[in-house]
């Protein structure tokens, strides 16, 4: 039986369904996980933290639900290889958690926004869209109020250098330093863009270029 | 050397009113064994005003507090002086 | 210190013969602690005492209807198992007081108005009414609003999908703020009701602790603006859209595993409507503790307990034996739930506090018998109405320049359009369109009433409530199945706003009849009146429509050089400044109304957007065709700056529609067959520079009024 | 009675890159005419332990300021103990 993909909710993840849903389309398998589970990562094929208010935002998004016991267990499977892909709040969960590089902050405007952007792949990653071509273009919506990517300039440099940057956006809505719409950990097994891939599945969904990024999962076993 | 004077002020949601924020921090504080009773969650502003007089600025933080910085209806400020503020 | 009668009649705001009327019902004068339960309860906002016996001529029936009125949304059947319940509120008040706040309760409460009956919310839609960008506050209350209904609808993860913004200087003292929500049963999906069932039956409670929030907020929202509101500070009410999500997933579950008897929100007047009325239909009593309530403030005092309108709290009628169960749905999405008090077989609703009887009454009295008022209106005779003859005399102006014709993204920019993976058309559209997941049907979203319409004459804005988004609808290939409508009128008591409310009341009621849309849910909301001053009656309405796929939508914009581009007018009724680009003409309109007429256009609009020839289609809008084909070419295709000018000497037809396509010469007149209509060519569509910077004219007009807000 | 020691903590943002608020706050405060030189924005946490020992007090609000309510990369954060209550 081919393994799952753990899709982690916390409370207050509100695109939960919508990316079980996605994985689904993508022909996979999905399975809940709970921000009080601690879990065994083999038994997962990848993990995906959705996007959403987990515990509201309160404080600064992501920072709650970073130090929730689930967040063990997704740190061990990062360890031991696990692709791990964070989704707008997974982004900023992830970076508050210490798992990826960086952090999330309030979007230049200083106000919500969802718009469609323009995508440019810097590096592929090697589970998550793992046939795109570096360079290639991905029409994705975003939809946060807090998406402004910042670290420090020598922490930016060390990301461009050792190819964890993964998307920029081709024109920069939020403020992110460097265009940065998603980055990857140093040993490449964590991944997260502020975008949301689960909205362009379909056509009728105004694109279809997320699909990418859950089908190649297929060749992890 | 012309001078600096730093005021803070302190937002805090009502006594009355919920404090979203607070609850869903104090919740999750509690979960992790993290022994608190009580928690509350405002906002900080520091000003910096170039005046030598500590009473300039407080008189202008507090202009300032109550037009711009506060809600009446859901906040209360106070000021604090900074004095050896960074 | 007791007060005199007429110092408490003040205070509860209640009349003289209210009083008198309470006292004879329950049969002694009434007591300390019954005074605020009739306050709250016979209020205008909870009693709907002066509309009652005009919202009744509202038809309401008919066989897709599954619960109309009683319940806290109505249910609609779309076959195929599927079947949704939506309503629309008003929170008028409370966000002209704290915008931010007052958007997000108003979101918070209808929210949960939907998923209290077991349905899932899958979309929002917000009308909006504000006063003009310079009115004091304005650009802080248009600010705040949008940022609260993002916030509670982007945490709670509903997506908003579509909307309406006006700005008139009637709503200078009062804004409105209508929020509509949708929620979906799906096929195995049940709907659960407030009715309370079942002697022994266990009253839980739960959600938010209770605070001093809004304390009297029923009574306020029924009583005109002063002045003196700036310093009565209420006690705010603030919304939480986390807690709420948590509610949301954890009143569904149990619903879903048939664990509830019966179960409502407690929305205006707290706890005090939600037993009362459980209570009252149900036919039952209920015995509560209100020392069991679960406090946020141990100061409370238990008249506070009664009215606190803290929000995101459930009341649910429980079997002893389900009751684990419950709590252990609850436990897992954080929540406590607490057993207040049990149902009894007598019709009497008992309140005690620490073991004292503090008010023992039937809940009949309070839900069933508030006084009814035959407020004086009078029949309605046409208003602004000129020579009985269609003329062309108005020229068709565009109006980038004011803030009614200027881009929205400002305002749906804020707003997620997409969670919950439905959205097929969203806030960029005329009407929205969400996929539904099981049939792959899709189902139409729209908001209506047009102020300027109803500023003219209140039957005609009423009949073009409905009409027009049934209307945009068409375009989209949508039926319209059903209607809920959110009634802003100012102060009942003057003959000539309630002459408007009959008459547009009638108007809806006989456009929803020939639609065969019933309206099934509603809400009124009147005393919009500030220091005298009434806003326009505005009778916000939401519709609910059908598609059978997703497909072959028409777009609303031109896609295609070298289409033929048509405007097709019904001759029916014809507006003259009707946009006020001329101050110094009055606003008048020309023509007979004729509902069969109008119903008939819709129809045949609907099949033209069937055909595969056609590419685009939409219907002109406020304030005519000029406008309107600019806004078709802001995707970079138009008509040419000829013919748009040619199009301003076109007549203000009240329904028009554009259309693009191949062939359309004779087909047109087919599709229109027995309907008299006007085709006009307009001419032929291709790439034109001057959309570029008709497009940016078009978002930068935002800035140009609202200049933090751009 | 049982002590109750109140502790603020006191979050502000690193740089003034990472302060979008405090920019706004200042460029709002200037169009207003109200002359600050500078502004931050950032929060202030209040917490309520059921303790005697203000020093326990203080090191666990230490604790729980340094593990939640403030994320290095971006913030720093101050103790300020709140012995005269609000
Ligand atoms: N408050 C709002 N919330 C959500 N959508 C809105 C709001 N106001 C306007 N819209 C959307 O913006 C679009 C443009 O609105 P409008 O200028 O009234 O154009 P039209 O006259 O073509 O309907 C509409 O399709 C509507 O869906
Ligand atoms: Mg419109």
């Amino acid at each position: 039986m081919s393994r799952s993909v753990g899709v982690i909710r916390f409370p207050g993840t509100n695109c939960d369904r919508d990316v079980f849903e996605a994985v689904q389309m993508a022909g996979l398998k999905a399975e809940w996980l709970w921000h009080l589970d601690r879990f065994e990562a083999k038994k997962y094929r990848a993990l995906v933290l959705p996007g959403g208010f987990s515990f509201g935002d309160y404080l600064r998004a992501g920072a709650l639900a970073a130090r929730s016991p689930v967040m063990d267990s997704v740190r061990e499977a990062a360890k031991s290889g696990t692709p791990v892909l964070g989704i707008c709040n997974g982004f900023q969960i992830l970076c508050e958690s210490h798992l990826l590089p960086g952090a999330l902050v309030k979007n230049e405007s200083l106000r919500f926004q969802d718009e469609w952007v323009d995508l440019t792949v810097v590096n592929a990653h090697k589970a998550f869209g793992s046939n795109l071509k570096s360079g290639a273009s991905l029409k994705l919506p975003i939809a946060h109020g807090e998406g402004r990517f910042y670290a420090s300039e020598a922490e930016l440099k060390r990301l461009w250098d050792s190819g964890q940057v993964w998307l920029t956006y081709k024109h920069n809505p939020n403020g992110s330093l460097q265009n940065i719409a998603g980055v990857m950990s140093d040993d490449k097994n964590v991944v997260a863009l502020m975008p949301h891939p689960e909205r362009a599945m379909k056509a009728w969904m105004g694109s279809e270029d997320g699909q990418i990024i859950f089908k190649t999962l297929e060749s992890i076993l | 050397m012309s001078g600096i004077i730093r005021v803070g002020v302190k937002v805090m949601p009502r006594e009355v009113i919920l404090d979203t924020q607070g609850r869903a921090v104090e919740h999750l504080l509690k979960q992790k064994q993290m022994h608190v009773s009580h928690c509350r969650v405002g906002r900080f502003v520091e000003l910096e005003f170039a005046t030598e007089s500590e009473k300039a600025a407080l008189e202008q933080a507090k202009v300032i507090a109550e037009t711009v910085l506060h809600n009446p209806l859901i906040e209360t400020f106070e000021l604090i002086p900074m004095t050896n503020g960074r | 210190m007791s007060l005199t009668i007429e110092q408490k009649l003040k205070h509860y705001r209640m009349s003289k013969a209210e009083y008198d009327r309470a006292c004879e019902l329950v049969g002694h004068p009434l007591r300390e602690i019954e005074w605020p339960l009739f306050s709250a309860l016979w209020s205008e906002h909870c009693s709907y005492k002066s509309s009652k016996i005009h919202l009744r001529k509202f038809y309401n029936k008919n066989a897709r209807v599954l619960e109309a009125e009683g319940e806290n949304a109505g249910v609609v059947d779309l076959g195929e198992g599927e079947r949704v319940a939506f309503k629309m509120e008003s929170h008028n008040h409370p966000s002209f007081i704290e915008p931010y706040q007052g958007a997000a309760t108003g979101v918070g409460g209808i929210l949960r108005d939907i998923f209290t009956m077991g349905a899932r919310p899958i979309a929002l839609a917000d009308y909006l009414c504000f006063g003009e960008p310079k009115a004091p506050r304005m650009e802080y209350l248009v600010n705040g609003v949008v940022r609260g209904i993002g916030g509670y609808g982007n945490c709670v993860g509903v997506p908003t999908v579509t909307g309406q913004t006006n700005f008139h200087s009637s709503y200078n003292n009062n804004i409105l703020v209508n929020a509509m929500a949708v929620g979906l049963f799906r096929p195995n999906d049940k709907v659960a009701l407030s009715k309370a069932k079942g002697p022994g039956n266990l009253v839980v409670y739960v959600g938010a602790k209770t605070g001093k929030d809004g304390v009297h907020g029923a009574s306020m929202a029924s009583e005109s603006f002063d002045s003196d509101s700036e310093k009565k500070k209420p006690n705010v009410q603030i919304g939480d859209p986390y807690f709420e999500k948590l509610l949301i997933e954890s009143c569904l579950e149990v619903i879903q595993k048939d664990l509830v008897v019966a179960i409502q929100d407690m929305g205006a007047a707290g706890l005090t409507s939600s037993s009362f009325e459980m209570a009252s239909k149900g036919q039952v009593g209920m015995e509560m503790h209100l020392d069991k309530v679960p406090l946020r403030d141990s100061s409370i005092t238990p008249e506070e307990i009664l009215l606190s309108e803290s929000q995101e709290r459930m009341l649910m009628v429980v079997e002893p034996a389900k009751f684990a169960a419950i709590q252990d749905v609850f436990a897992h999405w954080g929540l406590d739930a607490a057993v207040v008090g049990h149902i009894l077989p007598e019709r009497i609703v008992r309140l005690l506090w620490q073991g004292e009887v503090l008010i023992e009454i039937d809940p009949d009295i309070l839900v069933e018998h508030p006084p009814k008022y035959e407020r004086a209106f009078n029949p309605w005779s046409w208003k602004n109405r000129k020579a009985d003859q269609p003329v062309a005399d108005q020229k068709n102006e565009t109006r980038w320049g004011t803030p009614d014709q200027a881009s929205r993204r400002f305002i749906t920019r804020q707003y997620d359009q997409r969670v919950g993976l439905k959205t097929v058309q969203d806030c960029e559209f005329p009407v929205a369109l969400i996929k539904l997941p099981d049939s792959g049907r899709g189902l139409g979203i729209a908001v209506g009433c047009r102020p300027e319409i109803m500023r003219i004459d209140a039957k005609l804005g009423g009949y073009d409530s409905i009409a027009y988004p049934a209307l945009q609808m068409a375009c989209q290939g949508i039926q319209a199945l059903a209607i809920t409508d959110c009634l802003n009128f100012g102060n009942p008591e003057k003959p000539e706003i309630m002459s408007e409310f009959v008459a547009s009341v009638e108007a809806i009621s006989e456009m929803a009849k020939a639609l065969d849309a019933p309206v099934v849910s509603g809400n009124v909301s009147f005393y919009n009146e500030t220091l005298g001053q009434n806003i326009t009656s505005t009778p916000a309405t939401g519709l609910v429509g059908l598609r059978s796929n997703i497909e072959h939508l028409k777009a609303s914009t031109f896609q295609a050089e070298g289409e033929q581009v048509y405007l097709v007018s019904l001759n029916l009724i014809h507006l003259h400044h009707a946009w006020g680009t001329d101050p110094s003409q009055p606003a008048q309109w020309s023509g007979t109304w004729d509902t069969a007429k109008v119903v008939k256009f819709i129809e045949q609009t609907r099949k033209l957007a069937a055909l595969s020839k056609v590419s685009s289609l939409r219907a002109v809008s406020s304030p005519g065709v000029a406008t309107s084909l600019l806004k078709m070419s802001l995707a970079g295709i138009g008509v040419g700056q000829e013919s748009i000018h040619a199009s301003e000497k076109q007549p203000n037809g009240l329904y028009q529609i554009i259309v693009s396509g191949t062939d359309l010469s004779e087909t047109l007149p087919t599709i229109f067959v027995g309907s008299s209509v006007s085709i006009t060519e307009i001419g032929q569509t291709r790439k034109d520079k001057a959309c570029e910077s008709q497009k940016l004219t078009y978002e930068k007009a935002w800035g140009k009024h609202f200049e933090n807000l751009a």
